[in-house]
């Protein structure tokens, strides 16, 4: 029983939190996007089309962190099976995909421009590519198992292999890139960013991990709900 | 018709409930995208060229690789048995599956392949005519890989069985496919009669699919 | 209406399980299938139901509804239970009533106790309320001949005497039940004993 | 020991029974290698550049087609949770059915690939580092197939959600085998180095497959 | 040796199936479990088994092999037969036995009369004789604790006292039966009642 008074000890901060969170959230990105948007100059060679890149490049690094907290979660989960963490778990993957997709449309978007096709197989981008694929792998299998337990053990191991695989998974795609000399590499962005882009970019990437901490709260106390309510048909079941 | 219209309902909740149905068709889709650039490299201008190819043949394997759960898991239940004890004859039974099969499978796929030809850098020109290809061939494939299903059901390790054994009966598809979404302008002119041809095979696939389809359950029921 | 059975062989295999075996039941009778392992009592209800043809012999339910065939008229409950693990077990019965036709949900669901575990996934079930599962349809769908194969197994008492009960009433309202069972139901009923082991011998294929 | 040598000794053998073995691993492998031409049409230079691209997705295919029979048999009629209460720790167990599969499927494509290479006329030089590649590359297949199988098992309509799973973990040794097989000059140089990394990616899978499919068994069998 | 079970509780899918169940077993003596449909037998054999693993409380078997752990101390006969439709009866035994060690097949297939059907493949068996390949285990292989989950399903009159003979004997020489069954197998046990319907209230996710 105690392990169940966790969750609702949570649930209680969620709800004190949350608020001030979206508010946070729609402050950041009101600035972010004001800054991005009017503030920073146009690029001399990319013209307003590097405005994508704060809405793009922002997702990306979303995109990695939030497999990053799905697999951190996933080990605390296997490691101490805190309840809390294969809910916090699987209610990453959805926003994390989300973000990966994010990175994915508005890249290929800034990609027609740049490099006159929505897609090129460039290292990042496949890498990229692959991870939302193990985001929809990971998503599938909570899908497919029914029982809770069982589905987050299994959705745990998942997340970890995939941990495991994503640096490999970028370093074989590096190494493939430099083997074929591809039609059209674009060397994306550069060592050195302008401070007046570099500004707007910092400014957007608070927003979008603030999205995400909002989001992924809000996640979890719905997953909660869902589960409570999941044991209330079961119980309901025994009441005869 | 309510007994057939019960079937295609609970196939496709079925197919809902494990694992998102339509979704982990075209993530399998994108799946195998992805290993095609990695195969054969990166060159943009020899992808758009293999592009139409590569989607067709990604999408057989797509069918192919969800054909044999069309009969496998009642026929392991023992729903199949009762079915036959049911108001409607086998032969549209059959056809209901492939039907459930068709939405939930072929026709996701066959509607979001021409999109995720933009991955391979797909002419945009072709969009329409890939799709409408894909359309009705899906209808044919899932047609056929119900035939199949039906004649190794129950025979355990019957992925890669099945595969050969459908594989020959989609070349048709495949071949006529292509053609109707060819890329160069010397082709283009046969697209119609090639479109024509798989509309051809789609009947003739629905004429030869429930009867061959029956008899083979009935065989592997007695 | 009359079942009968007329000079039945059964060859599975092409080994002969069982051969010469004829049956007469009129309407409101039990036909209680016994025998060793092997005897082919589960290959005879699934000759009956249609399910295999017969090699040799005839079957034929006289005086039923012309228009549905002797499949259509009876209830086949086999060793599995016919169940999809990811519907709950209302769902499960709501398809067996549409696709058999003309289901009567709660009255099923009522028959062996299932009201209360309605909507759970019957992938939780336990092997005896799965078994209950499919032991619902005879009370979901009114079909004149129930062939059960073993109806007893896995069954609680509570359960178990439901299921005689549904029996009685049904063979009192005229129907037919032809059951292979190793256990004792408490009910008389014809006694077709299909011999020791299995018949020896090869047929001719 | 005699346990782990029972369990691949009889799987081979229901390998053997089941629709000939090896024979119809190959046989699909053969099916896939058919529709590529088919597909992306007969132009010879084009066929034999991407040849051994080719290859290596037919294999990767297969092995994922063959991939769902690894647990799934052995799960659904409950000899897993038999072999639970065996003298051998299930992380072994996992490595004989690994095996099993390798020795029943994968090896047996892995050796013949190349002499298929011939149908896309692929260069005769190219023989022996593919089959070298394709060699040590159908270990690390048949490890993470065997893995993705106990994620996967007794998950009706596995197929699909297996292959999302597997080929994400397929992508590295997909792209070293490539460039241990690499056509052009310029790249041969590089093919040493990417067989010691294709050598490595074994010994990873190796070392983590057995322990995640272990793990994953057991939360399915709890 | 001893089978001791202490406040053994088991929660599937969140909900508290039985809690605070304790036992304590002398060598020779049969536990037998009752309870309806639900109750939670299987369970609590699979828990025993170490199929799955206990979420509080302890079951150990003291005074047993000491370099074994209690799994492979025990045989579990389940619902499924384990057995391989595409291998010989005779091949299907000989692989537990190579697995679990130490098999002797003749004994084996001679305690439930298998011996005749030894060459037959096992998808040719009917259900009561592919139950008695499965039971035939407990013969192939010496091992002191048997869980047997109703066991005597489908058995017919003969395999029944095959079964019992098998089981009174294992008793006699000092080995452990837990055995979950809803019909009387005539043996004298402690009889062990997982109570009406499961046990009530919603367990810690
Ligand atoms: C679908 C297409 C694309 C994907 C998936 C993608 C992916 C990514 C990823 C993952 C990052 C963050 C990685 C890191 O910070 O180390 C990133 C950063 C960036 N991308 Fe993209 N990208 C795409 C297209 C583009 C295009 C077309 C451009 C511009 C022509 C571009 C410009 C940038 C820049 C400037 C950065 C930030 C600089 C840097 O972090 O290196 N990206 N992109
Ligand atoms: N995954 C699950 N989620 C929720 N409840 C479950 C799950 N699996 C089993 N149960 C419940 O556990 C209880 C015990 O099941 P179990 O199979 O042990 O019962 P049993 O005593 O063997 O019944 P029977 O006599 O029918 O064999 C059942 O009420 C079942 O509904
Ligand atoms: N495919 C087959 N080939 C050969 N013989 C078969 C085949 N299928 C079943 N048999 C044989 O048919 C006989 C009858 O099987 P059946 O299942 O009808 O027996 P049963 O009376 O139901 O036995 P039980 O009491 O165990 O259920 C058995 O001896 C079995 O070996
Ligand atoms: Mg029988
Ligand atoms: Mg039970």
């Amino acid at each position: 029983m105690q392990q169940f008074a966790n969750p609702r000890r949570f649930l209680k901060l969620i709800d004190a939190v949350e608020p001030w969170a979206w508010a946070l959230t729609l402050i950041l990105l009101a600035i972010g996007l004001y800054l991005s948007l009017v503030v920073a100059p146009e690029d001399y060679q990319q013209g307003e089309t590097v405005r994508i890149m704060f809405v793009h490049v922002p997702a990306a690094w979303m995109a990695l962190l939030a497999y990053l907290d799905m697999a951190v979660a996933s080990a605390v989960a296997i490691i101490f099976r805190h309840p809390l963490a294969d809910i916090a778990a699987k209610a990453a993957a959805p926003i994390g995909a989300c973000f990966t997709f994010l990175a994915l449309a508005t890249g290929s978007l800034w990609g027609k421009p740049m490099w006159g096709t929505w897609w090129v197989w460039d290292a990042r981008l496949t890498s990229m590519f692959v991870l939302l694929l193990l985001y929809l792998g990971y998503i599938a299998i909570w899908h497919a198992i029914d029982d809770p337990g069982r589905a987050a053990r299994i959705a745990a191991i998942v997340a970890l292999v995939g941990c495991i695989n994503l640096p490999i998974i970028k370093f074989s795609v590096d190494w493939w890139n430099t083997l074929h000399q591809p039609a059209s590499v674009f060397r994306i962005g550069g060592p050195t960013l302008h401070p007046a882009i570099l500004t707007p970019l910092l400014v957007m990437g608070a927003a979008y991990l603030a999205l995400f901490v909002t989001l992924h709260l809000t996640a979890i106390r719905a997953e909660i709900m869902a589960r409570r309510l999941r044991q209330m048909e079961l119980a309901r079941a025994d009441e005869v | 018709m309510t007994a057939l219209a019960a079937i295609v309902a609970r196939d496709l909740r079925l197919a809902l409930r494990q694992g998102g149905g339509a979704g982990i068709a075209l993530g399998f889709f994108l799946t195998v995208l992805v290993l095609i650039p990695l195969g054969i490299g990166p060159d943009v201008a020899l992808l758009a060229r293999i592009a139409p190819g590569t989607l067709w043949i990604a999408l057989l394997l797509s069918v192919l690789l969800s054909a044999d759960r069309i009969f496998e898991p009642d026929h392991d239940d023992g729903s199949l048995e009762i079915m036959t004890l049911g108001p409607v004859p086998l032969e549209l039974i059959v056809l209901a599956k492939a039907a459930a099969h068709w939405l939930a499978t072929a026709l996701p796929m066959a509607v979001a392949a021409p999109f995720f030809g933009l991955l391979l850098n797909l002419d945009p020109a072709l969009f329409l005519p890939l799709g409408l290809a894909m359309l009705l061939a899906s209808l044919a494939l899932s047609l056929l890989a119900s035939l199949v299903a039906a004649v190794t059901v129950g025979l355990k390790r019957g992925g890669l069985l099945l595969s050969i054994l459908t594989l020959p009966l989609y070349v048709p598809a495949l071949i006529f496919g292509v053609a109707a979404s060819a890329g160069d302008e010397t082709l283009s002119g046969s697209r119609p009669a090639a479109l024509l041809i798989l509309l051809a095979l789609v009947l003739l696939a629905l004429a030869i699919a429930p009867f061959a389809g029956a008899a083979a359950l009935r065989a592997h029921l007695r | 209406m009359e079942l009968v059975i007329t000079d039945l062989a059964c060859i599975r295999g092409g080994r002969l399980v069982f051969a010469g075996l004829s049956l007469r039941a009129a309407g409101g009778s039990l036909a209680l299938l016994r025998g060793p392992n092997g005897a082919g009592k589960t290959s005879l209800l699934r000759l009956i139901a249609g399910i295999a043809e017969p090699d040799r012999g005839r079957i034929a339910l006289h005086g039923g509804d012309a228009a549905l065939t002797l499949s259509q008229q009876c209830h086949f409950i086999g060793d599995r239970d016919a169940a999809k693990l990811h519907l709950t077990v209302a769902e499960n019965l709501r398809f067996w009533g549409d696709f058999l036709g003309g289901g009567d949900l709660d009255r099923a669901l009522d028959s062996f106790g299932l009201t209360a575990l309605a909507g759970l996934q019957a992938a939780v079930l336990s092997s005896g309320q799965r078994r209950r599962l499919s032991l619902s349809r005879l009370a979901l769908v009114a079909r004149p001949l129930w062939l059960l194969d073993e109806p007893t197994v896995g069954l609680d008492a509570q359960s178990r005497q439901r299921l005689v009960a549904l029996m009685t009433t049904h063979l009192a309202s005229g129907g037919f039940i032809v059951a292979a069972t190793h256990d004792e139901l408490g009910l008389a009923g014809i006694e077709l004993n299909l011999g020791e082991a299995p018949a020896r011998g090869i047929a001719a294929q």
